[in-house]
């Protein structure tokens, strides 16, 4: 069966056979790079056109379908358009900034799928302290898009860059405290423990209503940290033109594309992991037969489907709300989003200590 | 209010008016310096007119005419008054502080007519570029570039 | 009292968004409704209304012959210009001077499509046609002679 | 969900310090168009917006100045597109009016019944550019499917879907399509069925409501002080409907309601357009069965006069109210024309709605305005 699960460990001990240790950690570093980086562009093209067939189909279009069949291969072409295309900089910007804050916002992107188990054994790297991490490094990219604001030298990217960073700092907070829910509840900061704490049950099942609010918070303040609509203050097509981008075209524009669709991918994956359990497939109780069919899938799908479920709830939420006003976005977080995840918390916590959970 | 009374309550504020009664509404004309102290009475006065619905000017070759269309959201009776100026020197008192709408309608006029309304706060051009010369509404504008005769 | 408000606006609030996703999950999973019209591969199913006004024409009938006196109606009744009448005059066998056209020149690219020539012909010479795919590489093949070459009005209209 | 953001009225306090100039437009996505607005922001505050107007210019009066009273009045389809009918029918009243030409009722029935369709039209259309202003990209597309059902309409019946060039003085250019009320009819049905769409996904949106309610305030008394019309001001209090106060064509024969809102803010503007879609559809309901047989057009000379003299007409196209103005020295061409264009006056208003509030109010007042910019060009 078509299965991830055991491939680590195969080249793992092929490597060590052949090589001395340290070759075979820098091969694996090698491999591991290149697998990121197809992963990155594979991803990037696959969100890219669901995104836009999830957009046609909500408005009732047909979306692309010229390119390919069912349109498949519109965003290759899309990205060849981009890479051909006259990268302008802008006469009385800050050249080196300028060019750097592309490739910022999209190591982030790159740096934050170390710690995601994509399947059971399948890791780049299982840090102790995983979730700490994400929530760390994803805080970073605000410092890519400031710089592309600020460089461009341009009123619209500047105003983008300010609404983003008064935006990722602010929805950081509430994505943490959801984050800590099932921190609390697991007692582990690592992504496998994680995973394993929910062998017979995901945690949005075990952990009654406060997890489900803890979710719930999770998705709208991890909408907000990716600069998605309804909270797409950044780049605010109606009233900013294109936010901090819009001075960008072709591929530097094209990373800025990709980092955010990478970063959806990523948070996704988080929340995935985190509430629905990762790669583990559905367990219910005592039900053993249903059990043993669940584990007849393969991790990678379940991972797979999980995430992409998020993604789609997230696309849905893009293509149904109207955007939020500045002031509203940081009221919506301040007043409401933020004492309500610290109750939940207080909430869980309780339940943690009286083992309420199952 | 009928026509008469109306005529007679514009006597009293403005003695040199002049009534024309053949179109559908009452059209009074006034020279430009009565102008203003007419319509601050008109709109303060007992006839209210609070709402301007129309301003523009016409170029009747020998002199400009300002005509100026209002009305009242309460009785709904609508005057016209008018007011010559001269085609050389066309000036007139502004209206935009008794009502808003003039502020943008007066500088079209500006521009199209040559008109100066004087105290008007922002007498720019509105529509047509900073350095165009020459007024395009006037029956004398040519333009031989961008006018095709057919 | 507080704590109240503050739980009915929170509820009430996202109730009203999930009503708004419920309305565009259902037509995500309806495919049915999609509107689009795949334009040109419907060209063959394609209906234009009978009425459209896309271009002015000049019906000729299977003798080649037209029934525009060139009496330029249509020329004073176009606000922008479009026609042009080129009049000649044809010597009729009887040895009769006749004035006919000799082009009718359409401008196409200054059309409005406002129909007060074909309302205005009193001959029924020309009609709107419903065509609509106009574009061409070269402004100048949007200037059209619309009596074909040859052709000569028919007998009996004057 | 949210309390209504205190907005800085006053911001004469406010040094010039951290002031930022920008340019939005003549290409900006909320601006429809080609209007550029030069504002002047305090961070996200606004404290001046300046409109530049002029870009679609065309100097359509002018033009006027040398058509004859037959054609003038297909220009005008070009200046408010999306109610060129309603224009059409202004000056077509106007030479009417002039020239006392007797109209046979069954025009003036049809002129009403594509009136209001043209308003539907209008205000499907600007419902969902208003919605993708304020970032709701969704129901632009279920409003357009809507109004491609009213330009087929009048695609079948006038032979364009967006300029008509349907009417001429003295009633219609031709008969209606045989098929006219079937359609109008179908439409009705599905209009109404549709309807609770636009509530779901945007009317009762706690977003939509949170970025529209209390934003853009006009008073009543500054409504009619700056001439705002049409539903701008009926959102202020102001009754202002041209079709309820100068009742023109058969207007005074149909019942409906002159919508009314008091609050004056973007979300009252956007309620009245919503209800006057459904009190246009009223007006079609009674007409549509009613449609007299007869004459589609009057007689008219051949060519018009209008005797010397000055005309005004008005009517009130899906923007406000829209009026004609021609001074006539008695020739087959008016000596001046001017068209007293509703957007024109609605746009004068926009400085005085939005200073103090945030750059996305901007875009809730700009787009509840509905502004036409060929229309405020001319």
């Amino acid at each position: 069966m078509f299965s991830l699960e055991g491939i680590t460990t195969n080249v793992q001990d092929w490597l060590l056979m052949k090589f001395n240790p340290t070759m075979a950690l820098a091969i694996e570093c090698v491999i591991v790079i290149l697998l990121s980086i197809s992963l990155f562009a594979i991803l990037g093209l696959v969100l890219v056109l669901m995104e836009r067939k999830v957009a046609a189909h909500i408005q009732i279009r047909l979306g692309p379908n010229r390119v390919g069949p069912g349109g498949m291969f519109q965003t290759v072409a899309d990205t060849l358009k981009l890479i051909m295309k006259e990268g302008l900089t802008p006469d009385k910007a800050d050249k080196f900034l300028f060019n750097l804050a592309p490739f910022v916002v999209m190591m982030v992107g790159m740096l934050l799928l170390a710690p995601i188990a994509f399947a059971k054994n399948f890791q780049i790297w299982d840090i102790n302290i995983g979730v700490l991490y994400i929530s760390s490094v994803s805080s970073l990219s605000v410092i890519g898009i400031l710089m592309a604001g600020w460089a461009s030298n341009n009123k619209y990217s500047l105003l983008g860059a300010m609404r983003s960073g008064a935006q990722i700092v602010s929805y950081e907070l509430s994505a943490g405290f959801a984050v800590l829910t099932i921190v609390v509840l697991t007692g582990s900061l690592q992504i496998s423990e994680i995973v394993n704490a929910q062998q017979n049950g995901w945690w949005i099942f075990k952990g009654h209503i406060p997890a489900v609010i803890a979710f719930v918070l999770y998705i709208i303040a991890v909408t907000a940290e990716t600069n998605r609509a309804p909270f797409d203050l950044a780049e605010a097509e109606s009233e900013l033109t294109a936010g901090f981008h819009t001075e960008y075209s072709g591929m530097r524009f094209a990373l800025f594309f990709l980092a955010e669709y990478i970063n959806i991918f990523i948070v996704c994956a988080i929340g995935a992991t985190l509430f629905f359990g990762g790669w583990m497939p559905l367990h219910i109780g005592n039900w053993e037969a249903f059990n043993h069919i669940m584990d007849y899938i393969p991790s990678s799908v379940w991972f797979m489907g999980k995430t992409f479920f998020l993604i789609f709830l997230i696309m849905w939420f893009r293509w149904t709300f109207p955007r939020l006003r500045v002031d509203q976005l940081l009221n919506l977080e301040w007043k409401y989003l933020l004492p309500i995840s610290l109750f939940n918390l207080l909430l869980v916590a309780v339940i943690a200590i009286l083992g309420w959970h199952f | 209010m009928t026509n008469e009374e109306i005529k007679e309550y514009i006597t009293t504020l403005a003695p040199a008016a002049t009534f024309d009664e053949t179109g559908e509404w009452l059209n009074i004309l006034v020279t430009a310096e009565e102008l203003k102290p007419l319509m601050l009475a008109l709109r303060n006065g007992k006839m209210q007119m609070n709402y301007l619905f129309c301003l523009t000017c016409v170029d009747f070759k020998t002199h400009l005419t300002m005509v100026y269309h209002l009305s009242a959201t309460t009785h709904r009776q609508s005057i016209v008054i008018k007011a010559n100026l001269n085609r050389e020197q066309p000036v007139v008192e502004t209206i935009c502080d008794i009502w808003r709408t003039a502020e943008f309608l007066e500088r079209e006029v500006f521009e199209m007519f040559g008109v100066h309304f004087s105290n008007h706060p922002d007498l720019r051009k509105l529509i047509l570029e900073d350095d165009f010369k020459g007024y395009p509404l006037r029956k004398d504008f040519e333009d031989p570039i961008n006018m095709i005769k057919l | 009292m507080f704590l109240k408000e503050y739980i009915t606006d929170v509820v009430t609030g996202v109730t009203s968004l999930l009503k708004g996703m419920r309305k565009t999950g259902y037509y995500f999973t309806h495919p049915k409704e999609i509107i689009t019209e795949q334009y040109p591969d419907n060209r063959a199913t394609l209906l234009m209304s009978d009425r459209f006004k896309g271009e002015v024409v000049m019906p000729h009938d299977a003798n080649n012959e037209h029934t525009c006196t060139g009496c330029t109606a249509c020329e004073l009744a176009c606000p922008n210009g479009t026609i042009k009448v080129v009049t000649k005059f044809e010597t009729s066998p009887e040895g009769k001077k006749k004035k006919a056209i000799d082009t009718l020149v359409y401008r196409l690219e200054l059309c409005t499509m406002c129909n007060l020539c074909i309302v205005a012909c009193p001959s029924d010479a020309i009609k709107m046609a419903p065509n609509f795919e106009h574009s061409v590489f070269d402004r100048t093949k949007l200037t059209k002679v619309l009596n074909q070459p040859g052709s000569k009005i028919r007998e009996g209209i004057e | 969900m949210y309390n209504q953001t205190e907005i800085i009225k006053d911001t004469s306090e406010l040094g010039a310090d951290g002031e930022l100039v920008i340019n939005m437009g003549p290409q900006h996505p909320a601006t429809h168009g080609v209007l550029h607005l030069v504002v002047t922001l305090n961070g996200e505050t606004i404290k001046k917006i300046e409109p530049h107007l002029g870009y679609i210019h065309r100097s359509i009066e002018k033009m006027c100045e040398s058509l004859t009273y037959r054609q003038f009045i297909y220009v005008t389809s070009r200046m408010d597109y999306l109610s060129s009918h309603i224009n059409n029918l202004g000056c077509a009243l106007l030479v009417e009016k002039g020239m006392q030409i007797e109209v046979p009722d069954r025009a003036k029935y049809v002129r009403v019944i594509l009136s209001e369709l043209t308003r539907i039209a209008s205000h499907e259309l600007w419902l969902g550019a208003m919605a993708m202003d304020l970032g709701a990209f969704t129901p632009f597309f279920y409003a357009f499917r809507e109004r491609e059902m009213i330009t087929d309409i009048m695609e079948d019946t006038c032979g364009a879907r967006l300029t008509m060039n349907y009417i001429v003085p003295g009633g219609l250019m031709y008969d209606l399509h045989p098929d006219f009320q079937k359609k109008v009819k179908a439409f009705i049905t599905q209009f109404k069925s549709k309807v609770t769409e636009y509530e779901d996904l945007v009317t009762n949106n706690v977003i939509f409501q949170s970025r529209t309610k209390g934003v853009g305030i006009l008073s009543a008394e500054d409504a009619i002080s700056y001439g705002c019309t049409g539903p701008v001001a009926r959102a202020s209090g102001v009754s202002c409907d041209i079709r309820k106060i100068y009742p023109y064509e058969v207007y005074d024969k149909v019942e409906f309601d002159e919508v009314l809102e008091t609050a004056g803010d973007s979300f009252a503007r956007y309620m009245v357009r919503v209800k006057e879609m459904n009190q246009s559809i009223r007006i079609i309901e009674q007409l549509i069965d009613n449609i007299p047989e007869g004459d589609f057009v009057g007689k008219t000379k051949n060519v018009l006069k209008l005797p010397k003299g000055e005309f005004y007409t008005r009517v009130e196209t899906a923007r406000g109210e829209f009026g004609v103005y021609v001074v006539s020295e008695g020739g087959t061409t008016p000596h001046r024309i001017k068209f007293r264009s509703p957007g024109f006056s609605n746009l004068s208003v926009l400085n005085h709605i939005s200073v103090g509030s945030k750059i996305g109010d901007l875009m809730a007042s700009m787009g509840t305005l509905d502004l036409v910019i060929p229309d405020i060009d001319r």
